[in-house]
């Protein structure tokens, strides 16, 4: 195996393919076979935060921690993933790759619309406007530190959904019920979005059975 | 939170909170854990595991294994002197039905087939990646009244898929006449339970190093629950005398009974032996879940006779431990159940059947409660039960039952040191739930 | 939505020792010239005390002080034989094997101080600050490290105590059962009180009430921690654990600390604990074991108390969110 | 498969070393420079008891390849331990029982060493979530909640 640590965008673009990419090493670099190459974004200059306006651009290898610090409605969401000490590592562009039932920043991301810059095949950044709603809600085996059974999403107007399909998903009928202002028929409506998996933390039938309670609370802002 | 408070002992140092005599290391990093010693050139030993949860081994190839740059050794079930073994031989319970590594089939994904032995952690990884197994399936069985029925497959050499205790197909504890009791009780109650695997989950995972020494004898640094055992049942499978080996223990990163399995230090000697060069073999975290022996999975059926006012006059209890594909433990552990049963309770007739049966998963051993914590969690579920259908108190009942000083035990034991009426009576003081005099004033110390 | 509180209950016994397997553990003890002892076995520590404890009995059992106890534990080449640290045999064999040595060994200084003060060995007593004294005299005493120090370099005497537990084996009887399997029985009463939320199922443990009856603490605070983590161990069995989440099904089996579920400290119960102390007859200082109880009686207090709050009954370990809430389905169906 | 000359400052003091490739920092504390106080209890950041500071941050060190962090500064247990006597958060471990098998405890207190070097005087609820992934088997977490408080004060 080799590890490579580039130092620019355009020396990353040069070794796309000669291993895997990973950041903040939290995800994927346990897992790698033991021949397996890496290539790290620590220190390609992808990280930061600028807003301009209500627009806020995040570089790619932001770390959880630091996008909290810096984007205030994100905190509870981001403190619903993992422990400050993964989150001191994990990084934004990587939770877009963090199969279900993790990626809850990316189940965020989707209810914000937000934008995925790249450069060829490497995701360089994300923005996204600050809304002026924003509800959210993670249904989890322990209070903290443990992946989803059912995260929601919204900003009032989207509806994202984590926790319930192998990818985050937009429950696109439960928005149209919520655009009429019928919360409990969009709860209900969140099931045609699902197509929910077993896991050694709850079974299909549990997320399923639990999914419109948890759209349910999160758009009343219930605990 | 309260401290808890005890009342004055009269002495120096007993009974007195002095500081952990260990905690100056813990809190400094200082204590040394097995691990923490290095020794150079340290080979590190990796593990090629069934893939199946029952199959027959048609071919095992280690050829690419041996060609990863790195690996010194790849051995199979072919260099373990003694490879048939089961630990409490060393207390004459049971015989050798488990291999060290497997030969002919497997009983247990996860089962170690060939050990791989290299200069670093990462080539020994590839090196056991590379072994290529060719298997020929068998249906598994992974429910143990399944497992019990006659025409089941038979998984062990005896012939039978339990474990036989003197002739009978499960521990047996006798009292009175249940069926008697039954006919003469007001009500019958007669409920299931069961639970599932659990994992020990000490922070620190099994594992050894062993290393030759200068004179031929090897110095087993492990973090083994029991040395002796550990040192005994390994010189057992490497077939050399007791006095060839050293095991090297002392504080150790949680135990909870998950290491008092003897799978680790057995093949590292082996490959320290064949090496002539420390070796290092110790669990992952996935094998310390899925590999490393948990707490059986119970089944238990408790039918019980009680009169109206709340006497429990007969009580039968049939429990099926489910010990996975070998023995390690679990034949204890159900006469250990068995001797628990009918609980803290003084009932006339008592009829307890305790199984341990063999199934097609990982080998279950020895926890924390051992024997006894599913049995509790069975037992106080049913009184519980019983009280909310006499509508009764659910002191009062276990209050009513509770042994005593001077009882005979279900298994003709006389009870003394006995306490339950006082713990309840305490508890009850806790909450604030009110005893009625009569309760208030029994004792432990008075017969009934 | 609603939170729907209970309470429950459940009380047990726990044996001490195995001796259905026989159960032997020896200890040693010698002092060297620096007057401090040494406890020699080859017991292993899991984190409980153990070596806490053998030094606290051999103190108390020579009259010195704790500070000049030194355990060395756990080298089969240097310590006598232990079985090993399980069945919560470790204080109560190592402990009355430490006391036996000891005994032995403060006979054996007695007898070396009597030499050396010129009086009789049954006059003398320790004051458990090093001292071996005249009983009744301020005057005639010497310290436990010039004694230690005389009885090598004039004396020619060792200070030194042989100590074994062995309780004789038990064989069942094969048709009735009667054994004997332990050397005592412990006691516990927990009660547990809880949520359930009875749109998700999940429970909340709010708070955990421990009674032990556990002979003799010999430590209070560390028996406070085998109580306060196992009631933490008994919550985690009870809501959280196992390794085969779909049992009898092989599949999804947890492979780390994220998928194997445990309670993190956010998930905390508020504890209340008392010990009681019936020192048991053939306990060290009257000590039962606790190690392993521990874990046993939050589970079914924890299952009672969500029947109290919400009259759904469990009967198959762990209590997860999804069975309560098919057991409040089937009895909404049933309602 | 060159290995890499690293360069790191680790408890202020500065380290040299060759790595092989995919080494992590956890291997090198430990393996290359006798640093065992951290501990692998998991390998793949879910127990924390390799927890160190990296750059003043707390991380967990079996998940960084050392080759990513030349030039950065380390801490470990071994470096917050005074040369006589104990630091007060160690002190409260000790004070407080906090301990028992003692193989999370490096992690523990490096994880509420971060904590308090950025928030002084915590709330119950910041000491829970600065330890919510570091895994303790032993003791129920709530005596190392109470010692964490207690240096809080």
């Amino acid at each position: 195996m080799q590890v490579h640590v580039p130092t620019s965008i355009d020396e990353v673009l040069g070794l796309m393919g000669q291993g895997t990419i990973v950041a903040g090493c939290t995800g994927i670099f346990p897992h790698l076979a033991p021949t397996e190459s890496i290539i790290s974004l620590r220190k390609a200059g992808l990280s930061g935060v600028e807003t301009e306006g209500d627009t806020v651009r995040v570089g790619a290898t932001t770390t959880l921690t630091q996008l909290a610090r810096e984007v205030p409605f994100l905190r509870e969401a981001i403190a619903s993933i993992a422990s400050p000490t993964i989150r001191n590592m994990a990084t934004v562009g990587g939770n877009l790759f963090a199969p279900q039932p993790h990626g809850d920043l990316a189940v965020c991301l989707l209810a914000l619309d937000a934008e995925i810059e790249r450069n060829g095949d490497l995701v360089t950044g994300v923005s996204f406007k600050v809304p002026e709603q924003w509800f959210y809600t993670k249904a989890m085996r322990r209070k903290q530190n443990s992946a989803s059974i059912v995260t929601v999403a919204s900003d009032g107007t989207r509806i994202a959904l984590g926790g319930v399909a192998r990818e985050p998903v937009r429950a696109l009928a439960a928005e149209a019920k919520l655009a009429e202002g019928d919360i409990d028929g969009a709860a209900e409506a969140a099931l045609e979005a699902a197509d929910p998996f077993d896991d050694a933390y709850a079974s299909a039938w549990y997320r399923r059975r639990v999914l419109p309670v948890h759209v349910r609370r999160a758009l009343t802002n219930a605990v | 939170m309260s401290a808890p408070t005890t009342e004055a002992g009269g002495f120096d140092v007993v009974g007195k909170p002095v500081q952990r005599l260990d905690a100056m290391g813990h809190v400094t990093g200082r204590t040394q854990y097995f691990e923490d010693y290095n020794p150079a050139g340290m080979l590190h030993l990796k593990m090629h595991r069934s893939e199946r949860h029952h199959a027959n081994l048609v071919e095992v190839d280690t050829s690419e294994a041996e060609k990863v740059k790195g690996v010194v050794k790849v051995l199979t079930y072919k260099d373990v002197p003694k490879n048939w073994y089961t630990i409490l031989t060393l207390i004459n319970v049971g015989y050798p039905e488990e291999v060290v590594l497997a030969e002919k089939k497997v009983l247990w994904m996860g089962e170690p087939i060939v050990a791989v032995v290299a200069t670093s952690e990462r080539a020994a990884l590839e090196g056991a990646a590379a072994v290529k197994v060719t298997y020929e399936d068998l249906e598994p069985i992974f429910d143990v009244e399944e497992a019990i029925k006659p025409d089941a497959f038979p998984l062990k050499p005896h012939g039978t898929n339990y474990f036989e205790y003197e002739g009978h197909h499960c521990r047996r504890v006798r009292l009175g006449d249940v069926e008697q009791g039954f006919a003469e009780a007001d009500h019958i109650f007669e409920f299931k339970y069961q639970s599932r695997p659990i994992e020990q989950a000490p922070t620190e995972t099994t594992g050894c190093i062993v290393e030759p020494q200068h004179n031929g004898r090897l110095k087993i640094y492990s973090d083994t629950q029991a040395c002796f055992f550990t040192l005994d049942n390994t010189a057992l499978i490497l077939d050399v005398p007791f006095g060839k080996l050293q095991v090297v223990g002392g504080t150790v990163g949680g135990g909870f009974g998950g290491k008092v399995d003897v799978t680790v230090e057995p093949i590292s000697c082996i490959a320290a032996m064949q090496t002539g060069k420390p070796v290092k073999y110790v669990y992952d975290r996935y094998e310390e879940m899925q590999i490393s022996s948990p707490r059986a999975a119970e089944r238990i059926y408790i039918k019980d006779g009680v009169m109206n006012d709340g006497r429990i006059i007969a009580r039968q209890c049939t429990l099926y431990a489910d010990a996975g594909a070998y023995s390690r433990h679990s034949p204890y552990a159900a006469t250990k159940a068995a001797a628990h049963m009918p609980g803290p309770y003084t009932i006339p007739n008592v009829h307890i059947d305790s199984w341990c049966v063999y199934t097609n998963r990982t080998p279950s051993s020895a926890m924390r409660g051992f024997g006894v914590t599913i049995g509790d969690f069975a037992l106080e579920t049913q009184m519980d039960r019983i009280a909310r259908e006499l509508d009764m108190d659910p002191l009062a009942l276990r209050l009513i039952n509770a042994y005593r000083d001077g009882d005979m035990k279900a298994h003709h034991k006389v009870a003394e040191g006995t306490a339950l009426i006082e713990v309840i009576q305490k508890a009850a003081d806790l909450v604030g739930h009110e005893l009625p005099g009569e309760l208030r004033a029994l004792s432990s110390r008075e017969g009934r | 939505m609603a939170i729907l509180r209970g309470r429950g209950y459940a009380a047990v016994n726990y044996p001490t020792g195995m001796n259905l397997g026989g159960d032997p553990t020896q200890a040693l003890v010698h002092a060297t010239t620096t007057g401090n002892f040494v406890v020699s076995l080859s017991s292993v520590d899991l984190g409980q005390g153990l070596k806490t404890v053998a030094a606290q009995v051999a103190a108390e059992t020579l009259g010195l002080p704790y500070e000049n106890i030194i355990v060395d534990t756990a080298d089969t080449d240097t310590g006598p034989h232990c079985m090993g640290t399980f069945a919560s045999r470790g204080t109560h064999r190592v402990g009355n094997a430490v006391i036996m040595a000891a005994q032995e060994a403060r006979e054996a200084m007695l007898e070396a101080a009597a030499e050396e003060l010129e009086v009789d060995a049954a006059d003398l007593e320790t004051d458990g600050t090093g001292f071996i004294k005249l009983k009744g005299s301020e005057e005639k005493k010497i310290h436990v490290v010039d004694l230690a120090l005389a009885a090598h370099f004039k004396l020619g005497r060792t200070i030194a105590g042989r100590g074994i537990f062995l309780k004789e084996r038990s064989y069942p009887e094969p048709e009735t059962g009667k054994m004997d399997p332990d050397s005592a029985q412990a006691h516990a009463c927990t009660v547990a009180e809880v949520t359930v939320d009875d749109e998700t199922g999940v429970v909340e443990v709010l708070h955990m009430y421990n009674v032990y009856e556990v002979g003799r603490a010999i430590n209070p605070a560390m028996a406070r921690q085998q109580i306060e983590g196992g009631a933490w161990m008994g919550v985690s069995h009870a809501l959280y654990e196992t390794t085969e989440p779909y049992y009898p099904v092989r599949e999804h089996g947890p492979r780390d600390f994220e998928e194997y579920l445990m309670p993190g400290p956010a998930d905390n119960a508020q504890m209340t604990s008392e010990i009681i102390e019936f020192p048991a007859a053939n306990g060290p200082y009257g000590a039962k074991g606790i190690g392993e109880m521990t874990a046993n009686a939050p589970i079914p207090a924890i299952a009672n108390a969500i029947y109290d709050a919400c009259g759904v009954r469990l009967t198959e370990m762990p209590f997860t969110p999804e069975s309560i809430l098919r057991g409040l389905d089937e009895l909404r169906a049933r309602a | 498969m060159p290995s890499s000359v690293i360069e790191i400052t680790v408890n202020g003091s500065e380290e040299e070393f060759i790595a092989k490739p995919g080494t992590t920092l956890l291997s090198a504390l430990r393996d290359t420079l006798g640093l065992t106080a951290a501990k692998r209890g998991c390998g793949v950041g879910t127990c924390g008891t390799c927890t160190c500071h990296v750059d003043g941050e707390a991380v967990m060190s079996c998940l960084v390849p050392v080759e990513t962090i030349n030039g950065s500064d380390v801490k470990t247990l071994e470096g917050t331990t005074p040369p006589e006597g104990l630091s007060p958060l160690q002190q409260s471990f000790l004070d407080n029982f906090a301990t028992q098998c003692g193989f999370c405890t490096p992690g523990m207190i490096m994880a509420a060493e971060a904590l308090l070097a950025q928030n002084p005087s915590p709330t119950r609820e910041d000491v829970v979530t600065a330890i919510s992934g570091n895994v303790c088997r032993c003791t129920g977490y709530e005596s190392i909640i109470e010692a964490i408080l207690a240096v809080g004060k």
